[in-house]
């Protein structure tokens, strides 16, 4: 239990009454179209109340006059910060469907290009969440090196932000030759860049000032809302699914060495010197969000290596795709998979025919926003970008 | 320069015109100084985030982009919100905007015995600390006037920030204060003439330490860098200019400019030797007096003030923001107190060291104590009334303390 | 997912409540009566030896053919169905939860009755707001049961199989 | 005089300007117009300490009344703050009460005035020669206690040699006992914030 004695205690105030103030739709720091009422006395905040729904396409009504492969590109829409990791999670639910597992090249080329999507999708929540406590630089310095991964997914499949490229049955093509030797350059340039983010923002004496013991969230509520991802692991839930997570999707990462980063008993796995948690941190607040993405970035430069030299020592097809109208079978399937922000669940029911019945999305931001009124009760106003940013929400996955 | 004109023309006629001279010199200042700033901020951002800020408008460097910016804001259309206050609402930046210019008329550009200054005022520090609190009327009328939630949270903040940071910062340029023995900035100025040895900031660890929490102070109490809690966009929109467009949201712009330079030009006054260079060039080619002497300081003057600015500039592209109890927690638990030992650690070490100058290590020059102070002679006078005693030589300690102690014994 | 010792497990503790399991699927699952979900879920999350803490998902599916020709060979009657997913954080194992309602409580338009179990697993509260406005069950003890992707004054939940887009909304054109 | 004598030109500028906003803080119902019309007023008098030379009395006025209404502009904001323009009506009664006791202390005033010496005022000439003491000093040093400007005076009984720190102690204690007073009026008891430290 956080057991942390709140300085903010008011006992003899002016009397001032409270005021209904609308962070949103159109509010610079809520990451897309989201709508906060924060019900404010003076600069506390007593309760805000999220209202969602700007951005909603019912992708799910679509998906039931499509077949699997055709709604590839509305998996893309939903987080479209990491939109290939997406398409793995909706390719993984279809072929558990078919009882169809990709060749071992396949499933390297997979985990290359989804750890890429992690390291990106976590540069731009590091640079936004600078952005959300005032800062401006880190965010430019962040989409730096997105840009060249950018580029280096341009190559592959010829789009910057949305995709298509995984789909049911592996990728729509292989990868282009000389692309891994670019991306083991990327990697290199990219490792000494990364303790520049944490000279410029994780050991920064007034980010820490702005993060730690902020929205603290002990494991009970993290677990009890269903939040995944970083905000889980932020509050030092040992789970993550890349590990502990179905046979089908577990598969692609067998073999990998990589260890859970989750602070157990006091301190985070230790394969690269990180600056020290410091002493005003308080496990589940923001700055623990934070410093677990940071060094996932670490880990999953780390996975890529490893991916690529088993891609070039495997042989073999890298995936064809599927079939476009190929029937089905009779049955349901749900599959979560370990997307950047959270576990991403495709759940899939088909009557035997080409076009599956019913298509549900659970998305990872929907469950981590459910927790933001939670956390956000009686801060300050300036806390909650701070909280909100640190949840790291994309509005497209949530509304999808 | 009054009196120059007065040979020439009616009296009336040669104290307007040098009036206007004077008001149309410090607005061009402050105007030509944001242009140069703002331009200056946007570079400056660039170098930091890595990219090249402004090249194509006008030249090479893209010098001309803050009158493009200009331009643009000239033809864009003054909005109103419907509920706002009309009246308020529209001289709110122009009282913002006048606060930050008058700081100007009491703060000399070149000392010596011609010092260019607009108007000579004997307490100029205190006459400057008191117009820049004004600065935050124009933003407290202009974010509750129009209307909208936002802009009134961004007033109080800015409101509560300014009004407690003016404790510290009153403290902190007291303590130059002390040392010159006045508060006219010419004074102060050129006690601080030769060498930097000779630089307030350099007369003892107290000072040091009392110019680092001023600057702080000031960057505060011009809602810059960590402390911009008044336009803090990522959690007020735009904080109490939300509602602004156009010309008049330019002029909130100038007048944030405006009272960044009068703050660091201040700051080089009082503690880094105003007009003064590291190296006495003036006096090494004897042309202390003149023209070409004033002219130097002049650049002195300015080039500290831009480099002040610079400084807040380079803070702001780093730093984050802080949240408004930090803020005002830094300014009780720590300015404050933090300048009240330091004032009181300048007056023990100025008793203890009375003529000594960089940290005790070098001897003041004797020039800097005949204090061309007119009271001096009326309490001179009135020591030989009182009690006769030995003069006042340079050697005692600075004329206060002296009157002090003779006038307890005499009085 | 060792679905048959769940089963008897749930069978034997609560009897007439389970009222049907499917093992050969994929993903099995096991049907419970609607008045019985919160004492099941309770009971799944507090027992030690199951201890599902965490809840993914909760959705409806619903069943429904429009045309004739495929409604009379289909093998089950039109009807709706919300599936719980449920996962261990300790013995990372997972299950899946079903109640089978009919489509309308009574005559068309009465949404079907579910009781929440938003006080089970807090993160409930927003996924049976979410099949309250796209399919449009009832989940009664719901703390704030609104909509919540759709406008508040939206008509009809989209995901049933016989929704038509209105005409028109606010003056927008809908078809 | 063929010639304008600027000085009290400005000084009728200054002090119709102090009186115009004066008398329009009365006639305004909008409480920030009214704290506006305030610190116009009293920048004004600022402006006429200036005109008198006396900058240190002049920037101490800019800065403690100036600023003063500035705290007391944010009360009345927030104290306002249910509909933003409370708009204090006067009602009739209220004018002729007013006006009365108005009546009453300007009357008062004028003869305080007129009963000063030299009220007539002096002539140009006069004044040229009256040696104005452009520094902040005298105040300075009388404030510690050693009145300089009265060192060529004969030591008269009434004449009292000793500073005014301690009027100065007297009236910044009576502020804050003010202050402190309109806080506690406006004290709600509110229970701690729940916070919750679970």
């Amino acid at each position: 239990m956080a057991t942390v004695d709140d300085p903010r205690t008011i006992e003899f105030d002016v009397r001032t009454d409270e005021m209904l103030v609308n962070m949103g739709p159109q509010h610079p720091s809520t990451h897309g179209v989201l709508r906060l009422v924060l019900r404010t006395d003076g600069e506390v905040v007593s309760e805000i109340t999220p209202h969602i729904g700007y951005l909603h396409r019912c992708a799910e009504k679509i998906g039931e006059n499509l077949t699997p492969r055709q709604w590839i590109p509305y998996t893309d829409r939903m987080d479209y910060l990491a939109a290939m990791n997406m398409n793995l999670g909706w390719a993984l639910t279809v072929e558990k469907l078919l009882k169809y597992g990709p060749p071992e090249k396949g499933r390297h080329l997979r985990v290359i290009i989804s750890e890429l999507g992690r390291i990106a999708s976590h540069l731009v929540g590091m640079g936004a969440y600078g952005l959300d406590l005032g800062t401006f630089s880190p965010f430019l310095y962040a989409f730096r090196e997105r840009e060249k991964i950018l580029d280096l997914f341009e190559e592959a499949c010829g789009a910057r932000l949305t995709y298509s490229y995984l789909t049911v049955g592996g990728a729509t093509a292989d990868l282009p030759p000389g692309w891994l030797q670019k991306c083991e350059a990327f990697l290199d340039e990219l490792e000494p860049i990364v303790d520049e983010y944490h000279a410029l923002l994780t050991t920064n004496a007034i980010f820490i000032k702005r993060t730690a013991g902020i929205g603290v969230m002990p494991q009970e509520m993290a677990i009890d809302f269903g939040t995944s991802g970083p905000v889980l692991r932020g509050s030092g839930v040992d789970h993550d699914l890349r590990r502990d997570g179905e046979e089908t999707y577990t598969a692609m990462y067998d073999g990998y060495a990589f260890e859970v980063i989750v602070q157990k008993n006091g301190h985070y796995p230790k394969d690269h010197d990180y600056p020290a948690v410091p002493t005003e941190a308080v496990l589940g607040d923001c700055w623990h969000r934070f410093y677990v993405r940071m060094l996932e970035l670490v880990q999953s430069i780390d996975l890529v290596r490893q991916a690529i030299d088993r891609y070039s020592r495997s042989e073999g097809s890298y995936g064809e795709p599927m079939k476009l109208n190929q029937k089905l079978p009779k049955g349901e399937v749900y599959l979560e998979t370990e997307a950047p922000r959270g576990q991403m669940g495709f759940y899939i029911v088909s009557n035997g025919e080409a076009i599956p019945w019913r298509v549900r999305a659970r998305s990872s931001s929907f469950c981590n926003l459910s927790v933001a009124p939670e956390l956000c009760r009686s801060c300050l106003i300036a806390d909650v970008p701070a909280i909100v940013g640190s949840l790291d929400i994309v509005m497209g996955e949530i509304d999808r | 320069m009054g009196a120059f004109f007065d040979q020439y023309l009616p009296t009336w006629l040669a104290y307007t015109l040098a009036g206007l001279i004077h008001v149309g010199l410090i607005i061009n200042l402050v105007a030509v100084g944001a242009l140069i700033f703002i331009w200056l901020e946007r570079k400056i951002s660039g170098r930091i985030q890595d990219r090249l800020g402004p090249t194509r408008v006008g030249g090479k460097f893209g010098w001309l982009q803050t009158l493009a910016d200009g331009m643009k804001l000239l033809t864009k259309e003054d909005l109103m919100p419907e509920g706002a206050d009309g009246f308020l609402f529209r001289i709110a930046p122009y009282v913002s905007f006048g606060a930050s210019i008058t700081a100007f008329i009491a703060i000399p550009f070149a000392g010596g015995d011609y010092p260019w200054i607009a108007q000579r005022v004997n307490t100029g520090v205190f006459f400057v600390i008191a117009v820049l609190g004004l600065e935050v009327f124009g933003v407290i009328l202009a974010g509750y006037s129009s209307a909208s939630k936002w802009s009134l949270f961004g007033a109080m903040r800015e409101a509560a920030q300014v009004v407690s940071y003016e404790v510290p910062l009153g403290m902190c340029a007291v303590v130059p204060v002390l040392l010159a023995g006045s508060m006219d900035l010419v004074v102060i100025g050129d006690q601080q003439a030769g060498w930097f040895t000779n630089w307030f900031i350099f007369n003892d660890p107290a000072t040091f330490i009392t110019f680092w929490v001023y600057f702080t102070c000031a960057t505060a109490s011009v809602n810059r860098a960590p402390f911009d809690l008044a336009e803090a966009e990522s959690e007020l929109v735009a904080g109490f200019h939300t509602e602004y467009s156009g010309l008049r949201w330019s002029f909130f712009f100038m007048a944030e400019y405006g009272s960044m330079f009068s703050v660091s030009i201040l700051a080089s006054i009082l503690f880094l030797g105003g007009w003064h260079g590291p190296i006495p060039i003036a006096s090494l080619l004897h042309v202390d007096g003149t023209y070409f002497g004033n002219l130097l300081g002049c650049l002195n003057v300015l080039f500290k003030g831009t480099l002040g600015v610079a400084i807040m500039m380079w803070v702001r592209w780093t730093l984050p923001r802080l949240r408004i109890d930090q803020v005002m927690a830094t300014c009780l638990k720590y300015c404050t107190p933090i300048a009240a030992v330091m004032f009181l650690g300048a007056a023990l070490w100025q008793y203890a060291l009375p003529g000594r100058n960089f940290f005790g290590l070098s001897r003041a020059p004797a020039a800097v104590y005949n204090v061309s102070e007119g009271w001096s002679a009326g309490a001179n006078a009135a020591i030989e009334k009182s009690a006769p005693v030995e003069t006042v030589n340079a050697e005692s300690p600075t004329p206060v303390a002296v009157v002090l102690t003779q006038s307890n014994r005499g009085g | 997912m060792s679905g048959p010792s769940f089963v008897d497990q749930l069978k034997q503790k609560f009897g007439g409540l389970i009222t049907g399991a499917n093992l050969e699927n994929i993903d099995p699952w096991i049907e419970v009566a609607p008045e019985g979900i919160v004492e099941v879920c309770t009971y799944l999350r507090d027992e030690p030896s199951l201890a599902f803490d965490y809840c993914n998902s909760v959705t409806a599916v619903d069943y429904l053919h429009i045309d004739e020709k495929k409604a009379a060979k289909s093998e089950w009657q039109p009807h709706l169905e919300v599936v719980y997913h449920l996962f261990s954080m300790q013995h990372k194992h997972s299950l899946v939860l079903k109640v089978i309602v009919p489509r309308w409580s009574g005559e068309p338009g009465v949404l079907p009755e579910v009781p929440s179990v938003a006080g089970v697993w807090s993160t409930a509260d927003w996924h049976e707001r979410e099949c309250f406005d796209l399919i449009g069950v009832h989940f009664t003890g719901h703390p704030n049961l609104r909509r919540i992707l759709c406008p508040e004054d939206w008509v009809g939940h989209p995901l049933r199989k016989d929704y038509e887009m209105p005409l028109e909304y606010h003056g927008i054109r809908g078809r | 005089m063929n010639q304008i004598y600027w000085p009290s030109v400005f000084f009728l500028i200054f002090g119709a300007l102090a009186c115009g906003f004066a008398v329009a803080v009365l006639l305004t119902a909008n409480i920030v117009r009214m704290a506006f019309y305030l610190v116009l007023s009293l920048a004004a008098t600022a402006g006429l300490f200036f005109l008198a030379g006396q900058d240190f009395v002049g920037a101490m006025q800019l800065l403690i009344y100036v600023g003063g209404t500035l705290v007391l502009l944010i009360f009345g904001v927030m104290l306002t703050s249910q509909e933003r323009f409370v708009s204090m009506k006067t009602m009739a009664g209220d004018w002729l009460i007013g006006l009365g006791a108005g009546a009453a202390l300007l009357f008062l005033l004028v003869i305080a005035a007129t009963s000063v010496p030299n009220w007539r005022g002096r002539d140009a000439a006069e004044v040229q020669q009256m040696q104005v003491e452009k520094t902040a000093a005298p105040i300075a040093m009388g404030l510690l206690g050693a009145r300089v400007d009265q060192i060529n005076e004969p030591a008269q009984a009434n004449i009292v040699r000793s500073g005014y720190l301690l009027h100065f102690e007297i009236v910044s204690i009576h502020l804050l006992v003010v202050l402190i007073g309109a806080a506690y009026l406006a004290r709600a008891k509110r229970k701690p914030a729940s916070v919750p430290t679970t």
